[in-house]
């Protein structure tokens, strides 16, 4: 990996505005230094948006974005826990069960009882107006195909 | 004008109006849409990251069926387009495809290249085209301040960049002026809306979307219309919060795309299901009928 | 005993042979079973080294020249492209087959091509086993 | 072509290179296998063959043992095949009876980890050099007259400097140069660092001294549009452009005052080359006061009389010297010179693909060039530091560095190498601006800030103390923001997210070659992967190139500052100097040679022959070969039927001997 710690990526960086605690640059520069403990349990990780600024920026096509994503996908090989691996896994669970997934249970399953309490009337203004997620499921037909390519690759990984 | 439409999960769940306004626009300007029931999610990043081989896979699969009908894909969300097209652009290379084939053959489907993915701002700027979409607009925007927001995904999306400059985009400008209304342009529309990280850290997202939401309403945008329907959930639904975030009150009604063409092309504005929004449409309905009247 | 392929690398002065010497400098590892010839340009290759370097019991032959357009001297890989075509006929006929001559190039500053150049063709080789000539000149 | 059969006395001098050979290749086992070999009297070896003390036991064993055949088994005989030939000679031996054996490139370091095997492809490699040699004649090295005289292409810093050089050493010297003065990209420069010299008060006397030089002819507004090389001379054909402007000249500049073009409502518009862009020029020009030679020009691509059918002749009408004539012709002259130099200098990166910067997008986004511009008292806005924008002056100026350079291998759009000389630049503008008015907030934003050169660090030192703002991060986005430009930027440092409101964005952009291939396929040149001139090697011999008699100096060769391009320009001159010093050339003698007794005269060689240097004598119908021609390629040695041509030192045995020496079946013992 080329980088030269040019700072492109953390400039480019929306989060970083309000979280100075996710400096993307610096996460690539613990990387490659293989301080591999300190940057999977590091909660911060879980703060990048996805929106891939720093992709688009990055001189030297280190493309950090991607790091992030190969960063998360071993934290989540190794079972770490806290709301970022939870919800990811909650998301991966409702594509198994559903093909698609599954508003309503992947956010419950994210932020649990006590995120609910903490949207306050939100959910209930929602429900009046009709906007909130469907709380039935609704599979696809094909949902087994899903499961068992989720599975097939599973093994074959 | 046919294509697989392809609507994602949040245009079916909590963003059912997508789906319906995408419908009736669809139908008016006459593409001819073969909706993929039996497509699974594109993976949004989370699956992506859990098992990013099983994420190609399954892309493969909604990309292969819409190879048997002989379609393109269509979207109609930022990060369905970004994922998709990164799939497809993966699977242009043989060996990758002959991998993920040999996965897909256990389900009886396959998927062999070549296949498109357009979000539905490229369908309408490029192969609808300026001429034949201000033909059908039937009730001109006027002088209603229609500020973008393209969120981030479908400016970064693989192919993106041959209809948009990512740094500096105008496709959604120059659609409000093909509708007859007057864009308002502000830096802050290629922000990112933090939707990704909702559930994980909502206070986050609700402060990034508070930002693009306060320069739109300093930049005079009396109405916002997003590619996207997460960058919608974050602006609508919790534009209280944001405004409490910001400390300067908002109330910027948000339109999806499809929802602002459909208003121009004099779909009932009922039909397409803006009352379903959190920050209400009245300030909008208000302002076209003034323009009606003044037409009329 | 594994087998280790023997290949007989013609390479030119300019190009290959300081690509070869870039690798070296990088350290970069191929088999010990490359040996450079130096010629001063790919021009120099005449068939009869590629059938001599194949009856003296090489598994197979590579020549690394200037890319097509930068020769120093400016066709001389075009000449040794032709001349190595019409020699792969007669490697047919000897029952060599075609993977065991190759003729690619590699600049100056191309040190990591040369070295990519050298362990793929020895695979290659290595998979098409000892070169068929040699039971025959053993008899 | 038989081979001398008499009894040979060759040595073998294996070196140690100071571990890195003898660390991996068993030196005993490899002198032990080389006495074996037939005609080798002395095997040895030797810590450091280079070193004196290794040339110095090289010449003793040559005198005492009366060595008629040497290999040296070291490193690649690129690094010292001419130095070991050199010693031999001195020796008493025929230099090119010695070969060299690379057993440290294309063996220790190739195979490291398998040292055995090292050592055992060690032993082929010297038994495939001591066969060669024992195959190999003697040869003498004649010589030849070569064509007094040096081009020299480019008429910046690069090209003036050497000219000069060259003309008082008494050599005659055609300075060529493309645009309609000499001066180059130096001129435009307003000062240079870290001496903070005025550029043109440094550059004007040998702009001068070039222009008034007795042995330097200038050809300006004059390109090269072929060479052709024939023995010790290359014929450059160039084609002079019409000025349209007659010596009758007298810099009245009426002329350029009522010239239509580029005025406000003139459908010909024409940016001036000059000042980057930054402003507009008119057809008929000067591109700055100081011009050399002082003649105005008409360009005929953007003039009324040209394009639009002669519809205008302010010019002519107006001009008092009545020094204009449209009915000039382009001229198309040859030039002969023994030797050439390369100096076309650089051209600056544009960085409108960088998208996210900005530029081409905002008037006030402006490259380093561009700024110097604004900072010429001459210059567009007379020196005066403002925003093209609305003009009012900059009161925040932010400077963002690796423009362009540094950037990912293969990337079309970026450079992958440093430029070098952008960082200085930041640091000179910038503290040329807090001297000018201190009151301006300028920040530089640099990845890592190069101040490597002589007096670099302590000029790098003053900046700071004039209150330069220097943040460690290049930016994300600059984009407008209520009337500035906005740049976000993360300062690595403070760990600070800046939003820094600026009037003025200047892009340190990339140096990146001038487009010249047509020139370097004529010259036969090569380019490294940088898209510079290929030099010769990148290390111990920059000026010089893989074509004898060509040289390459300045910013031609890659980005380097003024003081870098004035030394290259001293050592492609003396270089050039010491090729045509002689008068004579030494002729290469490992070219092609033809056996009489085998030559059927059938033309297969003269029609394969790149550089028609043989041709079959009518009478005697045999080949010959012109030894100042031919470049000993060996293509006719191939198509000959009956092998009656081959290059020396390469003749089929050699390299049959080389095979069989290296070949599986002869397992060495």
């Amino acid at each position: 990996m080329a980088c030269i710690q040019c700072n492109t990526c953390t400039s480019s960086c929306p989060v970083e505005i309000l979280e100075p605690a996710f400096r993307i640059r610096q996460v690539i520069a613990r990387v490659r230094l293989g301080l591999r403990e300190d940057v999977l349990s590091d909660p911060s990780i879980w703060s990048c948006v996805r929106c891939y600024a720093c992709v688009a920026h990055c001189p030297k096509h280190v493309r950090p974005g991607d790091v992030i994503e190969a960063i998360r996908h071993i934290a989540l090989e190794e079972k770490r826990e806290g709301p970022g691996p939870r919800h990811a896994r909650a998301f991966v669970e409702s594509v198994r069960e559903n093909g698609r997934i599954h508003e309503a249970g992947v956010t419950f399953d994210s932020i649990g009882f006590r995120g609910l309490i903490g949207e306050g009337l939100l959910p209930l203004e929602m429900a009046w107006r009709g906007k909130s997620p469907a709380i039935r499921r609704r599979p696809l037909k094909s949902v087994r195909e899903i499961q068992t390519l989720l599975d097939v690759v599973e093994e074959s990984e | 004008m046919k294509y697989a439409y392809f609507p994602g999960c949040v245009a079916l769940d909590s963003c059912k109006e997508l789906d319906v306004a995408t419908r009736e626009v669809a139908k008016d300007l006459g593409i001819e849409l073969v909706e993929l029931t039996e497509a699974s999610c594109c993976g949004a990043g989370n699956l992506q990251e859990k098992n990013p081989e099983a994420a190609l896979v399954l892309n493969a699969r909604t990309l292969g069926m819409a190879q048997e009908k002989g379609l393109d894909l269509l979207t109609v969300c930022g990060s369905c387009q970004l994922y998709l097209a990164r799939s497809r652009e993966a699977l242009e290379n043989p060996e990758t495809r002959e991998r993920v084939n040999k996965a897909l053959t256990k389900v009886g489907r396959r998927y062999d290249g070549g296949v498109k993915v357009k979000h539905l701002l490229q369908v309408l700027l490029e192969d609808i085209g300026p001429r034949k979409l201000a033909g059908h607009v039937r009730r001109p925007l006027g002088n209603l301040a229609v500020g973008a927001y393209y969120g981030c995904h479908l400016l970064q999306a693989p192919g993106t960049d041959a209809f948009e400059n990512p740094e500096d985009p105008q496709g959604i400008e120059r659609l409000v002026g093909i509708l007859g209304g007057s864009p308002v342009s502000y830096a802050g529309r290629t922000a990112c809306c933090g939707f990704h990280v909702l559930t994980v850290r909502r206070d986050l997202a609700v402060r990034m979307s508070a930002t693009g939401l306060i320069e739109a309403k300093r930049a005079g945008a009396k109405v916002l219309a997003t590619p996207c329907p997460l960058c919608h959930l974050v602006l609508d639904v919790y534009q209280k919060k944001a405004a409490k975030a910001a400390g300067e009150p908002l109330d910027v009604p948000i339109l999806h795309l499809s929802q602002l063409v459909g208003i121009a092309l004099g779909i009932d504005l009922e039909k397409l299901g803006v009352s379903r929004h959190m920050v209400s449409m009245e300030s909008v309905t208000r302002a076209l009928e003034d323009e009606e009247v003044v037409k009329a | 005993m594994t087998f280790e392929p023997q290949v007989c690398a013609f390479a030119c002065n300019w190009c290959g042979y300081s690509a070869a010497d870039q690798a070296g400098a990088a350290k970069l590892e191929y088999p010990a079973g490359v040996k450079i010839v130096r010629l001063m340009c790919t021009g120099m290759m005449d068939p009869y080294y590629v059938l001599r370097a194949f009856e003296r019991e090489f598994d197979g032959v590579l020549i690394i020249g200037c890319h097509i357009g930068s020769c120093h001297y400016g066709t001389g890989n075009v000449q040794a492209r032709d001349e190595m075509a019409r020699v792969s006929g007669v490697l047919n006929a000897l029952g060599l087959g075609q993977g065991r001559l190759l003729v690619d190039a590699a600049s100056a500053s191309e040190g990591p091509r040369f070295a990519k150049l050298a362990n793929e063709f020895a695979e290659r080789v290595r998979k098409l086993g000892p070169s068929p000539l040699r039971e025959v000149i053993a008899q | 072509m038989t081979e001398p059969a008499t009894k040979r006395r060759i040595g073998v001098f294996i070196c140690h290179c100071g571990g890195n050979i003898s660390d991996v290749v068993d030196i005993e086992a490899l002198r032990r296998s080389a006495a074996t070999h037939d005609d080798v009297a002395l095997a040895t070896d030797s810590r450091f063959m280079c070193s004196n003390e290794g040339q110095g036991q090289l010449q003793k064993e040559i005198r005492e043992k009366g060595l008629d055949g040497v290999v040296v088994a070291c490193c690649t005989p690129k690094m010292y095949e001419d130095l070991f030939r050199e010693k031999a000679e001195e020796a008493g031996m025929n230099p090119y009876l010695l070969e060299i054996a690379n057993i440290r490139e294309q063996c220790s370091y190739a195979h490291r980890h398998e040292p055995a095997k090292a050592t055992a492809k060690a032993k082929l490699i010297v038994k495939a050099q001591v066969e060669k040699v024992r195959k190999l004649r003697p040869l003498e090295v004649k010589t030849a007259p070569i064509q007094p005289g040096v081009a020299v292409i480019g008429g910046g810093i690069a090209g003036i400097h050497a000219s000069i050089l060259l003309a008082n050493l008494g050599h005659k010297v055609t300075l060529i140069e493309k645009s309609p003065t000499i001066g180059g990209n130096m001129a435009r420069s307003v000062k240079t660092f870290p001496t903070d010299d005025c550029a043109m008060c440094t550059l004007s006397p040998k702009m001068n001294e070039a222009y008034n030089h007795r042995n330097i002819e200038l050809l300006t507004y004059a390109e090269v549009r072929d060479a052709a090389r024939s023995p010790g001379k290359w014929t450059l054909t160039v084609e002079k452009k019409p000025r349209y402007v007659t010596d009758a000249c007298i810099g009245c500049d009426r002329c350029t005052e009522r010239c239509p073009v580029s005025t406000a409502k003139s459908p010909i518009q024409v940016d001036s080359e000059w000042d980057q862009g930054l402003a507009k020029r008119k057809a008929i020009y000067i591109p700055f006061s100081q011009a050399l030679p002082q003649l105005w020009t008409i360009d005929a691509d953007h003039c009324f009389y040209f394009q639009r059918n002669r519809a205008c002749r302010v010019c002519q009408m107006v001009c008092p010297a009545k020094a204009i004539d449209f009915t000039m012709k382009p001229e198309t002259l040859t030039v002969d010179v023994g030797a050439v130099i390369v100096a076309t200098g650089y051209k600056e990166y544009d960085p409108t693909p960088l998208a996210h910067l900005g530029y081409g997008r905002h008037p006030d986004i402006l490259t380093q060039m561009q700024f110097a511009r604004m900072m010429d008292a001459v210059g567009p806005t007379h020196g005066e530091i403002v925003r093209r924008s609305d003009g009012n002056p900059a009161d925040t100026i932010v400077m963002v560095q690796c423009v362009g350079s540094r950037g990912a291998p293969g990337d079309p759009n970026v450079h992958e190498y440093c430029s070098r000389v952008c960082c200085m630049v930041a640091v000179k503008h910038a503290q040329l601006i807090k001297k000018a008015r201190p009151e301006t907030e300028v920040y530089i934003l640099y990845n890592d800030l190069r101040a490597y050169g002589k007096g670099f660090e302590e000029y790098y030192a003053r900046s700071m103390e004039l209150g330069v703002k220097y943040v460690r991060g290049l930016p994300g986005k600059v984009h407008p923001h209520r009337g500035k430009l906005l740049v976000d930027v993360d300062d690595m440092l403070t760990g600070r997210r800046l939003g820094l409101p600026a009037d003025l964005v200047v892009l340190s952009a990339a140096l990146e070659p001038n487009p010249i291939d047509g020139l370097l396929a004529s010259l036969h040149l090569d380019k490294t992967a940088d898209g510079f001139v290929k030099e010769y090697h990148a290390k111990i011999n920059p000026t010089e190139t893989a074509v004898k008699g060509v040289f390459v100096a300045g910013c031609a060769q890659g980005p380097k500052d003024i003081t870098d391009t004035i030394s290259q320009a001293g050592a492609a001159a003396m270089s050039a100097a010491v090729f045509l010093g002689s008068g004579e050339m030494t002729l290469n003698p490992v070219v092609a040679e033809v056996d009489p007794a085998l030559c059927r005269a059938c033309d297969r060689c003269t029609e394969v022959c790149g550089f028609d240097a043989v041709h079959v004598d009518p009478e005697r119908l045999i080949a010959i070969v012109d030894e100042t021609a031919c470049t000993g390629c060996g293509k006719c040695a191939v198509v000959c039927p009956t092998d009656a041509i081959a290059v020396r030192q390469f003749t089929k045995p050699q390299i049959v001997a080389s095979i069989d020496a290296l070949a599986p079946m002869a397992v060495a013992p």
